[in-house]
């Protein structure tokens, strides 16, 4: 479905990544591992189109989306819940939320879209009316997703989901993410709590610097042992 | 060599050989005003730099400590019979103990509501230089006389770069000195994140007030100098065109630089003179303004940094060049 | 008592004339962030265009029409050659660019239409109504109607549609606005294109008043930077009332007070507002999280 | 003021004029054979241009018409034209530049009190002949035996104005709506000295001084102040744009009551934004006057702007454009081949002048006074509806 | 001895309570956790401490040890008193939820920045450049380094703060707070966005500063291995109301906890 080969990417004379190859296929969960600074995010930011490619190929359901914009990559269907919680400061919960379905064309099944993200997110509802910036981090962290959520998205790019949540969200987190793929999402996760984002991985690819230098079946990664101790921790 | 790479003694080397130029070479008198008020420009637009390149807080109603400035400094010598130095010094105070007050204006404001304010301020300002005739003269306006330091007259237009250039110099390094310590680490953390920077136990309090203060102090300075360089003033010269034009002095030369703001200052003062003198322009109406505004725009999108930081946009552009062909 | 009317009812058309002018002001500035010092000379260019096909005995509804077709094509091409391409400027550096953009359009304006005043005709030409020693005029009540219709279409589409919300969150942050889909750029020129029109519409009602010349829209310009202050930019309920405010304040100001100092005074009064509600009378407070 | 300044510029001029005796044919600068190099600084571009474009356009084009005749004495005039935009600063510039490094014979027809104001001392310091000033300061007339006004100043407008309201109008209460800047309060100022000296102080009250700034666009205020004073004569000091829209106003409310305004507005184009505004009221408007602004005496003025500047329009502006040019030549004249500084400071010293637009200008040693004698026109309207000026006074000197 | 004393604190916004007459103490020399659930009011508690918001009601009093001329004393501060900028001065210092870095200066700046209220000298000795100032320059330069190389961050001390990828820009807002040589230090989330690894190393660190510099820690943290690693004493709390209060092996076992916040033992640990 998304195909990256050999792409390489540039802040500046920052060379963030080199020569990264992916794949991802349909209705799969693909993780996406590795240290702070490795380019995991970069990775994200070059499918959704924030970053410029210096070359490589990158294709989405065998389209070259490479000189695509931002905006045509998400009526496409990719959909990505960025890092680190942007959500809108100055709109409220439930503005927040519609700002997802902006590019949704069955606009008569948003109410129910965002009934089943208010029923992931509970806290949301309640908060339906308060302006996003006032939310606790991980009430803002929740937000994130939903929006996304929202979209209805073909491939959701997950940037550190359980960031700031507290363990009982992280599992529920975790638990909706198996659920909206088993409805056909695939999924690309970013995360940091690789042992339990393996977990519920197809497949992953672990980054050092800006390569890629492990890859494979995510049960076969989590008993791999030279694997574990460099980046699961033990 | 080592000392050359002290930025206070660049300054001087810079400053002695502007002031030696004008003597060895005879400009034209009018060229020699105009590089006499490119440097006082050059003085508000630092202060001014001072404000919102390091303290991140916006004024569109500066040209009024300027003009404030000059009407003291006038009264000072004209009518009180006040030494030049003293005046000078005082006509940077008073606007400064204005500036205060505008200090705490920002406190409760930002952004475009303060930029709002402050021009309201700036209109109110002038108006009161309209109005109050015994300091102002109202519209007749205002005269001076070249000034007297030591016994010296500084009548002679060459003479008169000396001491603006001297003024600058020392209000440059001093700039420079503040902004290298703790008052412009607390400016900048200020600009950028007024949370931490109070967490960092910087009082937002304390440091706009300093900002606001010093860039009027600055603009008074400028406008003693500007006073006894043309030798009148009246009010219509210290409204809102004066305090955006300064606005874009510090935004073309470069924010947050010393440099920049000289840079900016000397581009807008000299520039639009320049153009009106290119010959087979002059038949076209208004050039000067066309094509001050085109450069003023072209700037900005070729050089976001400003003038000042051309040199090591050029060279970054080039390097990441450099680098990625050696990488791929 | 009549006069005290008089006042109000004239306070009240001057007023739609600023806040007229301050909803392009504020329009592009909830979409940009960005203070537009043009929007004032780019009204009165768009005047212009309606004075010349009037002068050339063209019926009013066409130069009116005509002014509004070349606003669109002004926005246009003032976003995509001044504005975008500095998309990666800072703030007060747009700012400068709408600078620069005056001292063009002043320029070229005035090369091109020349600098003297002309008149201009008023959009109705009724006799005037005589309410109790009051005296309206027709057409300053269709001034206040426009300006009000035009600020509720702008309210609704803003506050209520899925595309005032995606104006509003591009606005706030327009990474992540791309990354939901939202045509930032597209935003971009279409916020400029109405706000320019916004801009002509306010130019042509406005050229009764102060004639059509290069200087026309100065100082109702400065003014409706005021009135958008006070009201508040985050709404555009409050810049109309904000218009309505200081047009209303000036004259019973000069009225009761005094015609010399009413400047001050109002001004005053401007920053004694802002310092009591930093937000303008409209803006919500919002207590920042860190 | 400038006690240092003075001393030396004494000196300087001390040793010109031996050079001068020494040598009789000592030419001053810019003088050549068959040219004669003058300098004039006026606002071209920014809000005030439609105040110098014309106003040069008028003395351009009675310079090429000298020109085009074969010059003065064989010397044809080269003007060299600085903008100012209406900034002190510049002006001082451009006027530094003119002298000293153009090295103008003569600075004719500077246009902009700031910018006159700013380049008084230099100009006085270096002694060049300043003819004709595009402002109405009062303070012209004491600045010095090398400045030759020309143009009525403000006050004494004002005070005419006074005269004019007593003696022609027969005003017993007074209402003055002024623009609030060194134009609106010189003026006022010049009633109130005006009718001191006619000692009718009682007739303009305090409420009656009506102040507007040059921005403002509602005159509802002091419309309404006015009307209710209930005056038999409104004096209007104010230039074009403020006194359309006081007049728009006055239409608008109904007020019918006789109006004076200043010279400034003497012109077609002011009726041509004003008239339309208030077709009705605009029938009570005189304007002060003091050139003579028959079909007869325009007609130079009128074919030579057909000729250069055919686009160009002939307003109040390009009349005293064109004034500057002519006092500045018949002072030539006068002066004959007698090109120093002093030459022609001298022979301006005997000048009357009463060939040209204005009646008669006319200076003495230590009398810098300018034109003196002013009239008043009323609006009228001709069969096909145009609005005109028509003469309804004498020419008259205040006393 | 208490270092920390939070009493019957109450927040609220709007109609929403967002802390709940809470009251805990923290133990000098210690590390202390402040957990709960989402929006349990655990920044909020923090911006009180640290006066960004002025609570309803309660007290906070800090009482630091500080060093006179005659040895060692005990100060005692009630922070309600302060503003915002003098906490530091105190003897408190904080980092942020979202990393508040200063964008445009180098990672040696920013942590000069957490010396301001220790550095000396006033405007007009700045900008003459006095002897004091210079001396004083040098004085916290050498300690940022100092401090920089505990953190191991010295090699990356010219570079631009911003452009640090997150772990490194959290260490950097650590050694901001460490810097100002505070007695306190509270934590909103240091681990937040850091993997297995680096949390372990930050836990360690985190003892190390207590050890070395004896100084007490105040943490709000989500990842429970670091909490139950490091800390000494957790209070938890769940809408602004305390819920539980103990040793990490009490509050694993309680079960109002395990209900509100960590969900069953076994998953825990993985
Ligand atoms: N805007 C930027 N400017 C310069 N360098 C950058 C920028 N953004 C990222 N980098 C650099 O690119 C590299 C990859 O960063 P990236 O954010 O992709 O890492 P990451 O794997 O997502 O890390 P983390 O776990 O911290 O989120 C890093 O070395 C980082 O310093
Ligand atoms: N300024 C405010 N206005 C309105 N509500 C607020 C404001 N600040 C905080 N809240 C609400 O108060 C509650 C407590 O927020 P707080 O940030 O303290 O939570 P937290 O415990 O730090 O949560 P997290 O672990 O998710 O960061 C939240 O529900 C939040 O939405
Ligand atoms: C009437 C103009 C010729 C003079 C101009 N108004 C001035 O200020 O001086
Ligand atoms: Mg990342
Ligand atoms: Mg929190």
């Amino acid at each position: 479905m998304l195909k990256l080969r050999d792409v390489n990417a540039y802040y500046g004379y920052v060379h963030a990544l080199k020569g990264i190859s992916i794949d991802v296929e349909e209705g799969k969960i693909v993780s996406l591992l590795g240290a702070n600074g490795a380019g995991k995010t970069s990775t994200l930011k070059v499918i959704s189109r924030l970053v410029s490619v210096e070359s490589g190929i990158i294709e989405f359901q065998e389209r070259n989306i490479k000189n695509y914009s931002p905006e045509q990559i998400v009526s496409m269907g990719i959909v990505q819940v960025p890092e680190g919680r942007q959500v809108f400061p100055q709109l409220t919960v439930k503005e927040n939320l519609m700002i997802g379905t902006f590019t949704r064309k069955d606009k008569d099944n948003i109410p129910n879209t965002l009934d089943k993200v208010y029923t992931y997110f509970p806290r949301l509802k309640e908060r339906e009316k308060q302006i996003a910036g006032t939310l606790s981090g991980g009430e803002q962290q929740m937000l994130a997703i939903g929006r996304a959520l929202m979209a209805k998205p073909k491939l959701l790019l997950l940037d550190e989901p359980s960031l700031g949540l507290a363990p009982l969200i992280v599992k529920d987190i975790f638990e909706i993410i198996k659920e909206i793929n088993k409805e056909g999402t695939t999924i690309l996760l970013v995360e940091q709590n690789a042992f339990q984002a393996l977990q519920i991985s197809d497949y992953a690819y672990i980054l050092e610097t800006g390569k890629i230098v492990h890859q494979g079946r995510a049960n076969q990664l989590i008993s791999d042992q030279n694997v574990k101790k460099a980046y699961l921790g033990a | 060599m080592n000392f050359l790479r002290n930025k206070p003694i660049q300054y001087l080397i810079v400053a002695l050989i502007c002031m030696i130029i004008p003597l060895v070479f005879k400009l034209q008198q009018s060229t020699m005003t105009m590089l006499n008020l490119a440097v006082i420009y050059s003085i508000i637009a630092l202060g001014f730099n001072i404000l919102l390149g390091y303290a991140g807080q916006i004024s569109l109603g500066h040209a009024a400590f300027m003009g404030l400035g000059a009407y003291v400094s006038a009264n000072m010598v004209s009518q009180l019979h006040m030494p030049f130095l003293l005046s000078l010094l005082v006509s940077g105070l008073v606007p400064m103990l204005i500036g205060l007050l505008l200090g705490m204006v920002a406190l409760r404001l930002e952004g475009h509501y303060l930029a709002i304010a402050t021009l309201g301020f700036g209109v109110a300002i002038q108006q009161v230089f309209k109005e109050w005739i015994s300091f102002t003269n109202g519209y007749s306006g205002m005269t001076a006389k070249f000034p007297t330091i030591f016994g010296i007259n500084f009548r002679s237009r060459e003479y008169y770069f000396i001491l603006s250039i001297t003024v600058l110099f020392l209000l440059s390094v001093f700039a420079y000195n503040l902004l290298k310590s703790k008052t412009g680490r607390a400016l900048i953390a200020m600009r950028d994140s007024e949370h931490a920077a109070q967490a960092m136990g910087i009082s937002l309090f304390k440091y706009k007030l300093v900002a606001f203060a010093l860039s009027a102090f600055y603009a008074g300075i400028a406008g003693s100098l500007y006073m006894h360089l043309i030798r009148f003033t009246e009010p219509n010269q210290w409204g809102i065109e004066l305090s955006l034009n300064l606005l874009a002095m510090v935004v073309i030369g470069g924010l947050a630089s010393i440099e920049g703001s000289i840079l900016g200052a000397f581009f807008l003062t000299l520039v639009p003179e320049l153009i009106k003198e290119i010959p087979f322009l002059q038949n076209i109406k208004n050039v000067s303004s066309i094509f001050t505004g085109a450069a003023l725009i072209l700037i900005i999108m070729f050089f976001p940094y400003g003038l000042a930081r051309v040199g090591t946009q050029l060279k970054q552009s080039l390097l990441s060049k450099k680098k990625k062909e050696q990488l791929t | 008592m009549e006069i005290l009317f008089q006042n109000i009812i004239a306070g009240l058309e001057t007023g739609s004339l600023y806040a007229l002018a301050a909803l392009g002001l504020v329009l592009i500035f909830r979409t940009q962030d960005v203070i537009n010092f043009a929007q004032g000379e780019m009204a009165m260019f768009s005047s212009f265009i309606a004075l010349k096909i009037w002068q050339n005995n063209m019926p009013y509804p066409v130069a009116f029409i005509g002014a509004i077709v070349f606003a669109i094509v002004l926005g246009f091409i003032v976003e995509r050659l001044f504005i975008r391409p500095a998309s990666k400027a800072s703030l007060v550096s747009k700012m400068i660019i709408t600078l620069g953009l005056i001292m063009i359009i002043d320029g070229l304006a005035a090369a091109i239409f020349g600098i003297d005043s002309h008149y201009f005709r008023k959009a109705l030409t009724f006799d005037n109504l005589n309410v109790g020693g009051v005296i309206i005029q027709p057409n300053a009540l269709f001034i206040i109607l426009i300006t009000i219709t035009i600020m509720a279409i702008l309210f609704y589409l803003i506050r209520k549609t899925i595309f005032g919300i995606a104006i509003r969150a591009t606005a706030q942050n327009e990474t992540t606005a791309k990354l939901m889909g939202i045509p930032v750029s597209k935003f971009y020129s279409l916020s400029w294109v109405i706000a320019t029109v916004l801009g002509a519409i306010a130019g042509v009602l406005i050229a009764p008043t102060t004639n059509v010349s290069t200087t026309m829209m100065m100082e109702v310009h400065l003014k409706s930077f005021i009135a958008a202050v006070v009201g508040g930019f985050s709404s555009f309920i409050g810049p109309v009332v904000g218009g309505f405010i200081i047009g209303i304040l000036d004259n019973l100001v000069g009225m009761y007070i005094s015609l010399k100092w009413k400047t001050v005074i109002v001004y005053g009064l401007l920053i004694f507002v802002l310092i009591v509600k930093p937000n303008g009378l409209f803006g919500k407070v919002q207590r920042k999280k860190v | 003021t400038n006690q240092e300044g003075n001393t030396e510029v004494t000196d300087t001029a001390n040793n010109e004029q031996e050079e001068a005796e020494e040598n009789n044919i000592e030419l001053a600068q810019g003088v050549k054979e068959d040219s004669i190099k003058i300098g004039t600084v006026g606002v071209q571009s920014g809000p005030l241009a439609f105040i110098g474009t014309p106003y040069f356009a008028g003395m351009e084009a009675y310079f090429n018409k000298v020109n085009d005749n074969g010059g003065v004495n064989g010397r044809k005039i080269e003007l060299i034209k600085k903008d100012d935009e209406f900034n002190p600063a510049k002006s001082l510039q451009a006027v530094e530049s003119l002298i000293y490094d153009e090295e103008v014979f003569a600075i004719v027809g500077h246009l902009g009190t700031p910018g006159v104001m700013a380049a008084v001392d230099t100009v006085k310091e270096a002694g060049i002949p300043s003819v004709y000033f595009g402002s109405g300061a009062v303070q012209l007339t004491q600045a010095g035996e090398n400045f030759f006004p020309v143009q009525p100043n403000y006050v004494y407008e004002g005070k005419l104005m006074a005269k004019y309201a007593v003696e022609h109008f027969k005003a017993n209460n007074l209402v003055v709506i002024y623009r609030n800047d060194d134009v609106g309060r010189d003026g006022l100022k010049g009633v109130e000295e005006g009718l001191k000296e006619l000692g009718k102080s009682d007739i303009l009250k305090s409420e009656g001084k009506l102040a507007y700034n040059s921005g403002d666009t509602d005159f509802t205020v002091q419309v309404q102040k006015a009307k209710s004073l209930n005056p038999d004569l409104i004096i209007i000091y104010g230039l074009s744009t403020g006194t359309a829209g006081v007049l728009k106003e006055i239409e608008k409310v109904g007020f019918d009551v006789p109006m004076l305004t200043t010279y400034s507005n003497a012109d077609a184009s002011f009726l041509a934004i004003a008239a339309p505004g208030a077709p009705n009221m605009i029938k009570n408007l005189h304007v002060m006057g003091w050139l003579d602004v028959t079909e007869e005496s325009l007609k130079p003025l009128n074919e030579a702007m057909k000729k250069y500047f055919p686009d160009a329009p002939v307003n109040a502006y390009t009349m005293a454009g064109w004034v500057a040019a002519e006092t500045f030549v018949a002072g030539l004249k006068e002066a004959g081949d007698n090109l120093s500084w002093e030459g022609y400071i001298e022979a301006m010293n005997h000048l009357n002048f009463t060939e040209g637009l204005a009646p008669e200008i006319s200076y003495s040693p230590g009398v810098r006074q300018g034109v003196t004698k002013m009239a008043i026109s009323k609006v009228a309207q001709d069969e096909s509806g145009n609005f005109y000026f028509e003469l309804v006074s004498e020419f008259n000197e205040f006393k | 001895m208490k270092i920390l004393k939070v009493e019957n604190l109450s927040i609220s916004f709007g109609g929403l309570k967002a802390v709940d007459n809470l009251s805990f103490e923290v133990e000098e020399n210690s590390i202390f956790g402040l957990i709960g659930p989402n929006g349990a009011g655990k920044t909020t508690v923090f911006n009180c401490i640290s006066r960004f918001y002025t609570p309803d009601e309660g007290r906070i009093i800090f009482s630091p040890l500080t060093n006179t001329d005659d040895g060692e004393s005990r100060a005692e501060y009630n922070l309600l008193d302060y503003k915002v900028h003098e906490i530091i001065g105190k003897g408190l210092s904080r980092t942020f939820q979202n990393v508040l870095l200063v964008k445009h200066m180098t990672v040696l700046e920013n942590i000069m920045l957490g010396e301001h209220s220790t550095t000396k000298g006033g405007i007009l000795s700045q900008g003459f450049n006095l002897p004091i100032v210079c001396k004083e320059e040098k004085r916290i330069r050498e300690k940022a380094f100092e401090i920089m190389k505990f953190l191991g961050i010295d090699d990356i001390a010219y570079q631009l703060a911003a452009s640090q990828p997150y772990g490194v820009q959290k260490k950097i807002e650590l050694g901001r707070a460490l810097v100002s040589q505070p007695r306190l230090i509270i934590l909103d989330e240091p681990a937040a966005g850091m993997n297995h690894t680096e949390t372990e190393e930050l836990a360690e660190l985190i003892t190390k500063i207590k050890n070395e510099f004896g100084i007490t820690i105040l943490l709000v943290e989500h990842d429970m291995g670091l909490v139950m690693n490091i800390c000494e004493e957790i209070c938890v709390i769940n809408f602004g109301k305390k819920i539980a209060e103990g040793t990490p092996e009490e509050i694993r076992n309680n079960p109002v906890v395990q209900e509100a916040y960590l969900g069953k033992g076994e998953e825990l640990n993985a």
